[in-house]
């Protein structure tokens, strides 16, 4: 199959959509009043973090889904995406495990000669 | 930015060998905001441990202006919807069209920038730098490298507007309009997960 | 000198040569620099290994021309010994193997043998190379720049990093290399996916591709976290941040601006998320290298070509899920080293299924001895040793002991020296035909491989020994510490070798350089070789391939029977 | 038995002998494997060297799984050594610190270049510290405002334990990372500032040990040592009384004094 003759097939298949655009557009508005206005409440932190996160996630998939065509794109690209986001995983639970120090022994806590009020 | 504009090379038309179906502009791409994943998941893993391991952190909205961070974020998508209309112009080969939405996507982006050299330049009048506590470290650098990525889509999508003078036509030139499109959701999504992390927890 | 000799051969210029945008030449222009990259670390360990082996004697020759900074009186001081070690350790990663086996046989080698015409992105290929000899010149010249070169160690931990002087300009220069590699990976992986040649399925491609593929997907998802480290500790050390320094730090009695927060263990997690996927970077080309070399001197499909390439995707995933075991004693929480131990000893499983592989490659064949399978041969009882002990390091429990020791030191160079450095000089002489039609003097290279492999051995193996002593490594003044004087005499050992080793290069570089005018001329294929990069001219000319290439089978067809021959190329069919 | 040679130094501590366990017993796994490879490898070589009129053979499909025989082996070995060794002995040391209220207590602040070893003094207590008390002749900052601070004794490189009892090290540093190591102890831990690690040893024999920097610290690395003096119980008693007055002079703020 030649790379040119793919390429056009792809456009002709999921050519733009402005509907959807204007869709996802409103619905990112929508969503960044929600998650300031939930702010407001000033949640205890887990709950805050929870919705904040929640909320971004959903975002960044509209746009990834429908503004970056990941809707319907090609397996390598998910692969490609799946992959980095499991390392992505390890990364961030790595250092934030260490420092939350769950069993272990070591304090990050300020050492005392650090505590200067 | 020579990454992102010089992956727009093409794939030698007359290639009839094995490949994956996507063209090496959008691979090459893909590839790119791979490692960009890469480098800002680092600096929210830098803010999650720092945070973690802090004695108190400040909630965002006692330090910071959070109706213009919100305002910054309407100005970043509505951004990002004006690329992809400009994509969706390119593709119907209107130039005209494409001329008009990308304009505002640059001019967006400058709004955006303009915005936040009035944030920082409160935070300056105020005696508060990068080096006044580790959540202005955070703020600042993350900030900042966010703001370096929105120059670099400015740079890429001026050279785009540049060239629809003459390329519009190009075979290719669709294809460089979806990557520097892609570069720049991305960008925006970068700021979907910055404004909360930093203005609202 | 890079262009001097194509000056003779080609009649090119300057500014064609350097800023050619054709593969091969931009192959050859990393593969020239960093062996001159390699040439410069190695001689910065030379004198450190006379401080080591006679601490506190002048330096011969050297220490009459060095500054009275450096050295007064010809004796180097503790900081200039900090400063060469730390360089020595950057030049030879990032500047010397990774460029000579990713930048250099990846870029020549890669797209000959998929069949394609060139990279993906030439334009890219060549600005990876100009970052790359940008940000290794910018390296080089810190030791003449004020406050001069790094002496926090390759590692750069902080704090020591941002109260050092000299760090600045390393981190400028990391982040100019990191960016060099970035492009380079994207580069290799959109060729080695779309430009494969009619009938190159991935399950067809040599595996010194697939090495490549596994090493450069390293190399894009490894290195942003270490570009965003960088940034970090280069805001701590210009804006005064402090990202990686908690409060309360007292320096030499005076307390620190800093405003404090920060942990000096994240830089530890973000350099070491990087720097073990960059083991394997450094490794895994060789690997690559060693396959092929070993296919076509044993005339015998590799053996579990599935398996290779399996475990090699395996090391690729589970090289991002180890990187703690660096940090074993760093004061992380102990319940993670749990884990972290764990997966590094699943990580030990791959990699000796690809030994016993490459051994049982042996098995049934016609083994020829030419010199760069002498090469290849010998990285396999190489990295054998340097695998093995690593198990000891590996482990918790006798890692407490053994961390930050001479064992780790010559843990790691057995990895690197003897195993991928001598792997990557056998590529030399495997491809050096194809780069200029010629071959390398045989007498020559026999000569080389011995003398190197005796030598390296000899600086190495004592390491061993010291290391179980208790010899703590970075040490000015070895003598310093009770534990090891006893083990004093084995540093005079590992110098003299090393001083052999130096020695040993010069038929290296007298065989290379002569070679490329004089050496035998020999054909398109005098290798016999099955993979498509001996389908094309020796050397290949502008768009390599002279006729249409299509592939029929896979990469190691060595010995069928009822051929003519015993290799059957993979771009002809063959007839049964 | 010599204190250093060219093998492991002298054994001092109680779980020296499990870590000297681990070592021996890898390093004669590692030789046997090694020499048993080699052994094949030497073999394949030697037979299997180009001779005229005898081609390659070309492998079976089954031979692969064959090849995965070793990978098993060491597989299994190394799931034994982990779940037998590693992380029973890891947690020992690492993990299970014996309670603080019997063991003896000692906090080490590190600093460029030399270890401060800070004596509880009789309560048992360590007195507060703050960096801005840092002064040449209270180099740790000790707050002497704070009661349990008064008697609490603090001498640069000279580490005095107990024999046969269990002492709990607080480690820490005042600058840039170091690391403890005292071979004789097969003791290791990085001193991190802004981190307090606790680390535990029983001394097991009397005696005059070193102790080493094994992490890169700066200039003076290599010379950033100290000394370890294990006693017999009465006899360091004897020594923490002959130290008190010590103490006590020291504890008078220096802005007074001066």
């Amino acid at each position: 199959m030649s790379a040119s003759a793919v390429a056009s097939n792809e456009h002709s298949s999921h050519g733009p959509n402005v509907r959807a655009y204007m869709t996802v557009f409103g619905a990112l508005l929508f969503l960044t009043v929600v998650t300031v206005l939930v702010s407001y409440w000033h949640l205890p932190i887990k709950m805050a973090v929870a919705v904040a996160l929640a909320i971004a996630t959903l975002k960044s998939a509209l746009v990834a889904a429908v503004f970056m065509h990941l809707k319907g794109e090609r397996i390598i690209i998910y692969g490609l995406l799946g992959m980095t986001v499991f390392f992505v995983l390890f990364l961030i639970a790595g250092p934030s495990f260490d420092v939350v120090d769950v069993g272990g022994h070591a304090v990050h806590a300020p050492v005392a000669m650090q505590a200067e009020k | 930015m020579s990454s992102a504009t010089a992956v727009s090379e093409h794939t030698p038309v007359h290639h009839s060998g094995e490949s994956t179906g996507v063209t090496n502009a959008k691979l090459g791409i893909w590839l790119f905001l791979a490692s960009e994943i890469m480098l800002f998941s680092t600096l929210f893993t830098t803010y999650i441990v720092l945070r973690l391991g802090a004695a108190s952190w400040p909630r965002g909205w006692d330090v910071l202006n959070v109706p213009l961070g919100m305002i910054n974020t309407f100005v970043l998508i509505t951004s990002s919807v004006t690329m992809v209309m400009a994509y969706a112009k390119a593709h119907e080969k209107n130039l005209k069209g494409f001329q008009t939405y990308m304009s505002l996507t640059i001019f967006l982006a400058f709004v955006f920038l303009i915005n936040k050299g009035i944030e920082y330049s409160a935070h300056f009048r105020h005696n508060e730098f990068p080096s006044t506590s580790i959540f202005h470290a955070v703020y600042f650098t993350l900030t900042g490298l966010h703001g370096l990525h929105v120059i670099g889509g400015i740079i890429v999508n001026s050279t785009l507007l540049y060239l629809s003078k003459t390329d519009f036509d190009h075979p290719l030139f669709l294809g460089r309009v979806e990557g520097a499109g892609l570069y720049w959701h991305f960008v925006d999504i970068v700021w979907i997960f910055l404004f909360p992390a930093l203005y609202l927890l | 000198m890079a262009h001097e000799h194509q000056d003779s051969q080609a009649h090119k210029s300057f500014y064609s040569y350097f800023f050619s945008t054709d593969h091969k030449v931009i192959g050859l222009l990393y593969i020239v620099t960093a062996l001159m990259f390699l040439l410069c670390g190695f001689m910065l360990m030379l004198v450190m290994r006379w401080q080591l082996a006679f601490p506190g004697s002048p330096i011969p020759l050297l220490g009459r021309i060095l500054s009275p900074s450096l050295a007064p009186n010809g004796v180097m001081t503790p900081d200039f010994y900090n400063a060469l070690g730390a360089m020595h350790g950057t030049i030879m990663v990032f500047l010397g193997i990774v460029p000579l086996g990713v930048g250099g046989f990846g870029n020549y080698v890669l797209p000959l043998q998929i069949g394609a015409e060139d990279m993906a992105f030439p334009r890219l290929n060549l600005a990876s190379y100009w970052f790359f000899l940008l940000g290794g010149l910018l390296m080089l010249s810190s030791f003449i720049l004020p406050g001069g070169a790094a002496q926090s160690g390759w590692t750069s931990y902080p704090p020591l990093a941002i109260i050092n002087p000299g760090q600045t300009v390393w981190l400028f220069a990391m982040v100019m290399l990191i960016t060099s590699s970035l492009l380079g990976a994207i580069n290799f992986l959109v060729t080695s996916f779309n430009l494969r040649a009619q009938g190159m399925k991935l399950s067809r491609l040599p595996i010194f591709v697939w090495a490549q593929i596994v090493t450069a997907f390293l190399l894009l998802l490894a290195f942003p976290p270490l570009e965003a480290a960088s940034v970090l500790q280069l805001m701590d050390r210009i804006a005064h941040t402090s990202f990686y320094l908690p409060q309360g730090l007292v320096i030499l009695g005076m307390r620190h601006i800093a405003s404090g927060g920060g942990q000096p263990l994240l830089w530890q997690h973000l350099f070491w998320f990087l720097a073990h996927p960059e083991v394997y970077v450094l490794l895994l080309p060789a690997m690559g290298i060693v396959s092929e070399i070993i296919a076509n001197n044993t005339r015998k499909p590799i053996h579990g070509y599935n398996v290779i390439v399996g475990s090699m995707i395996a090391i690729g995933i589970l090289a991002f899920v180890v990187w703690a075991h660096h940090m074993f004693i760093s004061g992380m929480s102990a319940v993670l080293s749990d884990f972290f131990l764990v997966t590094t000893m699943i990580i030990s499983v791959p990699s000796v299924a690809i030994l016993t592989s490459f051994v049982f490659s042996l098995r049934g064949g016609s083994i020829r001895f030419t010199t760069p399978m002498l090469f290849a041969l010998a990285f396999l009882p190489m990295f054998g040793i340097g695998g093995l002990t690593g198990l000891p390091l590996g482990l918790t429990v006798t890692d407490i002991y053994l961390h930050d020791t001479y064992y780790i030191i010559g843990h790691f160079h057995y990895i690197v020296v003897p195993g991928s450095l001598l792997a990557l000089m056998g590529g030399v002489y495997y491809w050096f035909p194809k780069w200029f039609g010629r071959k390398m003097d045989d007498t020559l290279g026999k000569w080389h491989f011995w003398t190197s492999l005796i030598c390296m051995n000899g600086v190495f193996f004592p390491m061993f020994i010291q290391g179980l002593a208790g010899q703590d490594r970075r040490y000015y003044d070895p003598m310093a510490a009770l534990h090891s004087v006893p083990t004093q005499p084995l540093h005079v050992v590992s110098s003299a070798f090393a001083g052999l080793l130096f020695l040993s290069q010069i038929p290296f570089i007298y065989n290379f350089f002569h070679s490329i005018s004089h050496g035998e001329k020999v054909g398109d294929n005098p290798w016999q070789a099955t993979t498509l990069d001996w389908a094309c001219p020796s050397p290949p000319p502008h768009g390599n391939f002279t006729k249409p290439i299509r592939v029929y089978h896979g990469p190691y067809e060595y010995s069928l029977a009822g051929q003519k021959t015993d290799w059957a190329p993979q771009n002809e069919e063959v007839l049964a | 038995m010599k204190q250093y040679g060219w093998g492991l130094p002298l054994g001092a501590s109680s779980y020296a002998g499990s870590i000297d366990f681990g070592i021996y017993l890898i390093h004669a796994v590692m030789i046997l494997i090694f020499v048993i490879w080699g052994v094949f490898f030497t073999y394949l070589l030697i037979k299997y060297r180009k001779k005229t009129g005898m081609s390659a053979r070309r492998d079976e499909a089954h031979g692969v799984v064959k090849s995965l025989i070793p990978d098993i082996i060491v597989m299994v070995f190394e799931i034994v050594l982990i779940a037998v060794y590693a992380i029973p002995v890891w947690s020992k040391i690492k993990i299970d610190t014996p309670p603080s209220g019997k063991a003896n207590m000692v906090a080490i602040e590190a600093q460029q270049w030399s270890w401060n070893i800070h004596y509880p003094g009789p309560d048992g207590k360590f007195g507060k510290t703050d960096p801005k008390y840092v002064h040449f002749s209270n180099p740790i900052g000790l707050d002497y405002n704070d009661p349990a601070a008064k008697d609490d004794i603090v001498i640069a490189n000279e580490l005095h334990l107990p024999v046969d009892k269990p002492t709990i090290i607080e480690l820490t540093s005042m600058d840039v990372i170091h690391s403890l190591f005292i071979p004789e102890f097969r003791l290791k831990q990085d001193a991190v500032p802004g981190m307090k690690i606790p680390v535990w040893v029983t001394p097991t024999k009397t005696g005059t040990f070193e102790i080493s920097c094994a992490q890169l610290c700066g200039m003076a690395h290599s010379f950033m040592r100290g000394k370890v003096i294990v006693q017999s119980q009465a006899d360091y008693d004897a020594w923490l009384k002959s130290e008190a007055p010590k103490a006590a002079a020291a504890s008078v703020p220096a802005s007074e004094a001066f």
